[in-house]
């Protein structure tokens, strides 16, 4: 019962192949991690998934729906930065999660009205209630996390795309936001996608832990192979190696 | 101690920005008097009382011939020109720098064509624009319009790419369309770059107002400047020269005050 | 506080009349008189009119060219003392009242007339009401136009009559089958003067000065006068038009080709009248400034030593001394 | 899909930038078929093979009278006022701008005065000018330099103080003086924005330039075109502002490629 | 034996109190570690010691000397971000520490000779050999960070202050930084102080750790007192408080 289908997926720029033959199937409300070498593809498998940018080959689906050609309400993301919008207070922020789904931008005034209550519930679930009439720039950039996360929340998307959402905040703060975030998905059960560089917080986060790489490389020509799924951990159970996708063979 | 790390004290400070302007008082003062002893009619460089007393004049005494305060006719005139001139300018780049930065398409076809526009010297073109427009406050408008929109449009532009592409995709998630996207991310977060590219094209936009109302008019302060010159009547051309810089000023200032009062969410800091 | 120097200076500007000027520098005769005067004339050409009477006026210049009515304003008015050393021409037709379609005098009234405003222009038009008993409060305004852009202000929709001066009136009716001249200068000859005015103190300390320009002058003038082609064929290039183009100028223009009609000029009996009416106009307009009292305070002097104006303030003389000594052969 | 998301593919691009300089020549090209229909001997608006003839005799025939072909001495005799004026302006606002932001002393006594003279209108001084400096080159450039400086002194002030203020101290706490500080610190961070800001001056350069020039010139080709504007030569005009528009693009793109080519340090990014 | 002497140290802004009665002893060659909440004074603290301001009251001495009025060679200092120039490429940033010396902050040929090669050493010892020519914009944070404090280092200040020198790095880099630090350390037996949000990091790598705090408190006017140092920790057996400076009174 895959919710996520990702079927031989390939991307390459130019001549350059980044990912290639990447399969993975991924069932609703899992929490996937997804952890590799800077630069082996993370993001652009995540753009992938956000349909912000096409696949060379092959195709990704969401409950087995057309694939899609641009980002849409189904898919919610919170970047590293920039996820929030400076120019709208917090709770507006939250509102424009409703707001913008309208052919003006803009709600009715009954319909703001209900949408502030229900921004207003989600400032006391991330806590910001304190704030909400603040503008983000103010706010640290943990605060803004939290907004970000919430405001992805908001629109009620399928699946949530996080590209390394706490690579900017400082230790103590981060801490903080993986209780959050375990918090909120206990709440919801979402299916998410959370890029990070910290194998630790992958495993303590995630359900399963994907692990990019080079399977193949030519010495000569770097840009030659793509990077795919090396491994895919069980982390439900703290961690242990539950699949091999394939053998990883260098000489190959 | 270093130059670098001196500070003067608070009563210093005043007297040293006070310096520049006693120093250029002083030299015209002095430039003046030395003419005005050579010859007591001289009209190159009046004396500073001359002045105070022409000012004085020009801001209280009505024509002779038109019962009206020509200075006030000329200032209205000359600010209702400016505003129309530089509020369509505004607009037009506004909604062209949106459509280029944001859209590919609009960016294929318009970029290069306003780079090479925002190269043409307007001044040039001032006979055709009369041509098609008129000898009224049309081409006059439009001059100022042709003259400032180029290149507030190329940097608005530039400013639409320079949002962070995250926003963009963000707003995407949320379901927005190009036109919410346009209306509600990009154009709050360019409006205070529009009033500040307004303050640096208004410069410009008085030249070109006083460079249209040289060739053709009969009120504007640009038009009494180039009138009075006929008969070398530096008095009244430095009245209206320090008017037209108070003017600027107040201008300048009043913008600069906007923009901090509509967008607060430009000066929040942690 | 002139001296006596050997350096000079004069500023001229494109007008039919004194197209002549440019020709002096090029062709070297200025030089050559220069140099039988142990001077050194420089002749500087302006696209400025304007501006180069103000440069006049602040001392820059020694002399320009420039026309009674202007002279009497701007260095006059200004207290520098000014001598008309040069009567070139009185405009004959030159400057023009052009109203677009069919009309006359009369249907003015009410209507935007464009000019260069305070100009002789503004002076031919305040003539040219006067004749039919008008005055520019009838008219509805005039338009200040530069110059340079009078002949696109024509082809505007919003243009009804210009009133301006040559090149421009012939470029302007030789172009536009409506253009219908109502009045000019013709009708006003000997109102509008064009002079080379010099700086009465350096003229007076340098004799020099004004003989060399004064011979120079002639000289070009016998030239013209005999027609000589290679001589018109670069005023008229240098004005820009041909020669078909510059003698029509020339026709509208009375030129003072022998200095003996120049002395003439200078000394007619109408002078002092004419003086008198361009000042009032000047005082009308408020050209000679606030501080002016009255029309007449600026005085002007005549070749015969009369006055018009206030004796104790003259401050624009003209004086036949140089233009005689030409007339009697005497540089 | 949303009209931000579609990218027009290469050979649609091209056409695409390609079709708004075509409906501008067309429009042109219409309207002076519109006017030659009725009056063959109009001038306004040449037919475009008028101009093109035009342009080969400009650019290629000698003048008749002094031998010598007159676009390319004016173009010479406009570009020398340019550079001058402009190398002046930067020189001038380099100084100034590297005083004015790095000490606390010379900002208190000029920031207001510059900001002051930022706001006169450089074109009603002009008959000073030319009393002043003569009618020479020196008053053309003298107003280039006048319009210009105040606005990249403020600006190059203004970078400067917005280097980090902890650069400065590090710079300190490795000896160095406030000379030092300027010339190895300040100076070469701010040559990149000197460059840009002169770049984004020389729209108002060319400005002043034919201002001056068309008051008191012989050649020049600010002087050419006020010259004859006088006859409504458009043929003449329209080739000389297209000259102008050429040579800016052309200046532009140089001072784009020295600013890459001499700052491979603001390139460089992770 | 103290080198260098803080005695009674206050500092404010306007009427904002932020240190009072600042008083300690440090001996050469001791790492000093500061901590304390956000806002406190640690920076302000830093600042002083640089000289970069004045304080309102009180003073600091190095090895007995005057008091510096402005930053100098005795001091070198590493601040968070912009410690390096950008405009100078790896090197040119080493070899900067000497030249700026100079009258006109460049150096002779032969001095630049050997100033070169001091900078090569100090390249290889901060492992940045293989990046000297390229500009700072083109490291990695850690790098730049290794640069800034190579860079002060060839200085040859007296002390070195360091205002959280690793707070914008991710774990990973940060652990590397430490290493890095202390094995400088070693070397030099410098002076040092830093300034850090990270208890853990302070007590690791300090040999004393300086807990800056506000003793007194009025509800009323946050600003009328100021803070100052409230515990005084050795931290080379691990972090057991040796002294405490002050009975922190709430209600006095
Ligand atoms: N639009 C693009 N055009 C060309 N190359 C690109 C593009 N986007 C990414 N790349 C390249 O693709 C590779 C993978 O980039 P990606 O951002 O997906 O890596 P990543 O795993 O997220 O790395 P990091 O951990 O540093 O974020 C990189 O080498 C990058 O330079
Ligand atoms: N120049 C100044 N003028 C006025 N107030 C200042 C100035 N510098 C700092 N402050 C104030 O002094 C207090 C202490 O600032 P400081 O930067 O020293 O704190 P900090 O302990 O370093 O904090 P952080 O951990 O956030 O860096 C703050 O409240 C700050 O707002
Ligand atoms: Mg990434
Ligand atoms: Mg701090």
């Amino acid at each position: 019962m895959s919710f996520v289908t990702v079927s031989n997926l390939w991307q390459r720029y130019g001549t350059r192949s980044i990912l290639e033959r990447v399969n993975v199937d991924i069932h609703e409300g899992e929490f996937i991690s997804i952890v590799g070498a800077s630069g082996c593809g993370k993001s652009t498998f995540l753009r992938m998934l956000l349909a912000q940018e096409q696949p060379y080959r092959g195709e990704i689906r969401i409950d087995g729906g057309t694939p899609a050609r641009e980002p849409n309400l189904e898919r919610g993301v919170v970047f590293q930065k920039y996820s929030v919008f400076p120019h709208l207070s917090v709770r507006d922020n939250l509102i424009a999660a409703e707001s913008f789904n309208t052919p003006f931008g803009r709600l009715s005034r009954n319909a703001r009205k209900a949408a502030g209550r229900r921004a207003d519930d989600m400032l006391e679930r991330i806590g910001l209630n304190h704030v909400a009439h603040q503008y983000p720039a103010s706010l640290s950039g943990g605060m803004q996390q939290r907004l970000a996360i919430g405001q992805a929340m908001n629109a009620k998307p399928r699946i949530l795309l996080l590209d390394e959402p706490f690579g900017a905040l400082d230790p103590g703060t981060r801490l903080q936001m993986h209780d959050f975030l375990m918090e909120l998905r206990d709440e919801t059960n979402m299916t998410v996608f959370m890029v990070t560089h910290d194998l630790q917080e992958g495993f303590k986060l995630g359900d399963r832990v994907l692990v990019f790489d080079k399977p193949r490389w030519d010495p000569h020509d770097p840009g030659r192979y793509g990077a795919t799924i090396t491994y895919d951990f069980d982390a439900r159970d703290g961690g242990i190696p539950f699949q091999m996708k394939e053998e990883t063979d260098v000489s190959e | 101690m270093r130059w670098i790390n001196k500070i003067p004290e608070r009563p210093a400070a005043i007297l040293l920005a006070a310096l520049p302007f006693l120093a250029i008082f002083l030299a015209y003062a002095i430039a003046s008097d030395i003419r005005l002893e050579a010859n007591p009619q001289d009209k190159l460089l009046p004396a500073p009382s001359t002045i105070v007393e022409t000012a004085q004049r020009l801001f209280t005494e009505p024509d002779r011939r038109s019962k009206e305060i020509l200075l006030w006719n000329d200032t209205l005139a000359s600010l209702g020109r400016l505003a129309a001139g530089v509020g369509i300018a505004a607009t037009l780049s506004l909604a062209i720098g949106l459509a280029v930065g944001l859209l590919p398409y609009a960016r294929s076809t318009l970029s290069s064509v306003i780079a090479v526009l925002s190269m043409v010297p307007p001044l040039a073109l001032l006979p055709i624009l009369f041509i098609v427009f008129g000898l009224g406050e049309t081409s006059k408008i439009v001059l100022i319009v042709i003259g400032i929109t180029p290149f507030m449009t190329r940097d608005l532009a530039q400013r639409v790419l320079e949002i962070p592409h995250e926003q963009i995709v963000k707003a995407q998630t949320l379901g927005a369309s190009s036109a919410v996207i346009a209306m509600r991310v990009a154009l709050p977060q360019v409006l205070p770059r529009l009033i500040s590219n307004v303050r640096l094209s208004l410069g410009s936009a008085w030249l070109f107002l006083i460079a249209a109302e040289a060739v053709a008019s009969n009120v504007g302060l640009g038009y009494r400047i180039f009138l009075v010159r006929r008969y070398l009547a530096m008095d009244v051309i430095l009245t209206y020269v320090m008017w037209i810089t108070v003017l600027a000023f107040l201008i300048d200032w009043l913008l600069k005050n906007l923009s901090r009062r509509a967008f607060p969410w430009m000066e929040a800091g942690l | 506080a002139a001296e006596e120097k050997t350096e000079f200076k004069l500023a001229w500007s494109i007008y039919v009349g004194w197209m002549p000027w440019g020709y002096l520098e090029d062709s070297g005769i200025m030089d050559k008189w220069a140099d039988k005067y142990g001077i050194d004339v420089e002749i500087v050409q302006f696209n400025d009119y304007v501006e180069s009477i103000n440069q006049y006026t602040a001392g820059a210049f020694d002399g320009v060219s420039a026309t009674n009515m202007d002279t009497l304003s701007i260095p006059s008015g200004g207290g520098v003392d000014t001598t008309a050393l040069i009567v070139g021409d009185y405009s004959n037709g030159n400057d023009a009242v052009i109203l677009k379609g069919e009309g006359s005098l009369q249907d003015l009234k009410g209507k935007p007339v464009n000019l260069v405003e305070l100009s002789v222009s503004h002076y031919l038009l305040a003539r040219a009401l006067d004749s039919v008993g008008l005055e520019e409060s009838d008219l509805d305004g005039v338009i200040n136009t530069s110059d340079a852009d009078m002949i696109a202000a024509y082809a505007t929709k919003d243009v009804e009559t210009v009133v301006t001066w040559n090149p421009l009136v012939s470029e302007i009716t030789g172009s536009n089958a409506d253009a219908n001249v109502l009045f000019d200068s013709a009708d006003i000859a000997g109102e509008i003067l064009d002079l080379m005015v010099v700086n009465t103190e350096t003229l007076a300390d340098n004799p020099a000065f004004g003989k060399a320009v004064t011979g120079a002058w002639y000289e070009v003038m016998s030239l013209i006068a005999a027609g000589d082609e290679d001589v018109l064929t670069a005023l008229a290039e240098a004005s820009g038009t041909d020669l078909a183009g510059y003698k029509a100028q020339l026709a509208a223009t009375e030129m003072f080709f022998d200095a003996k009609d120049a002395v003439a000029q200078a000394s007619a009996a109408d002078l002092p009248e004419t003086m008198t009416n361009v000042a009032d106009f000047l005082f009308d307009k408020g050209i000679l400034g606030e501080g002016a009292p009255s029309a007449d305070f600026i005085g002007v002097s005549y070749p015969d030593g009369s006055t018009t104006g206030d004796a104790g303030n003259v401050k624009l003389r003209f004086d036949t001394t140089y233009m005689q000594l030409a007339a009697d052969g005497k540089l």
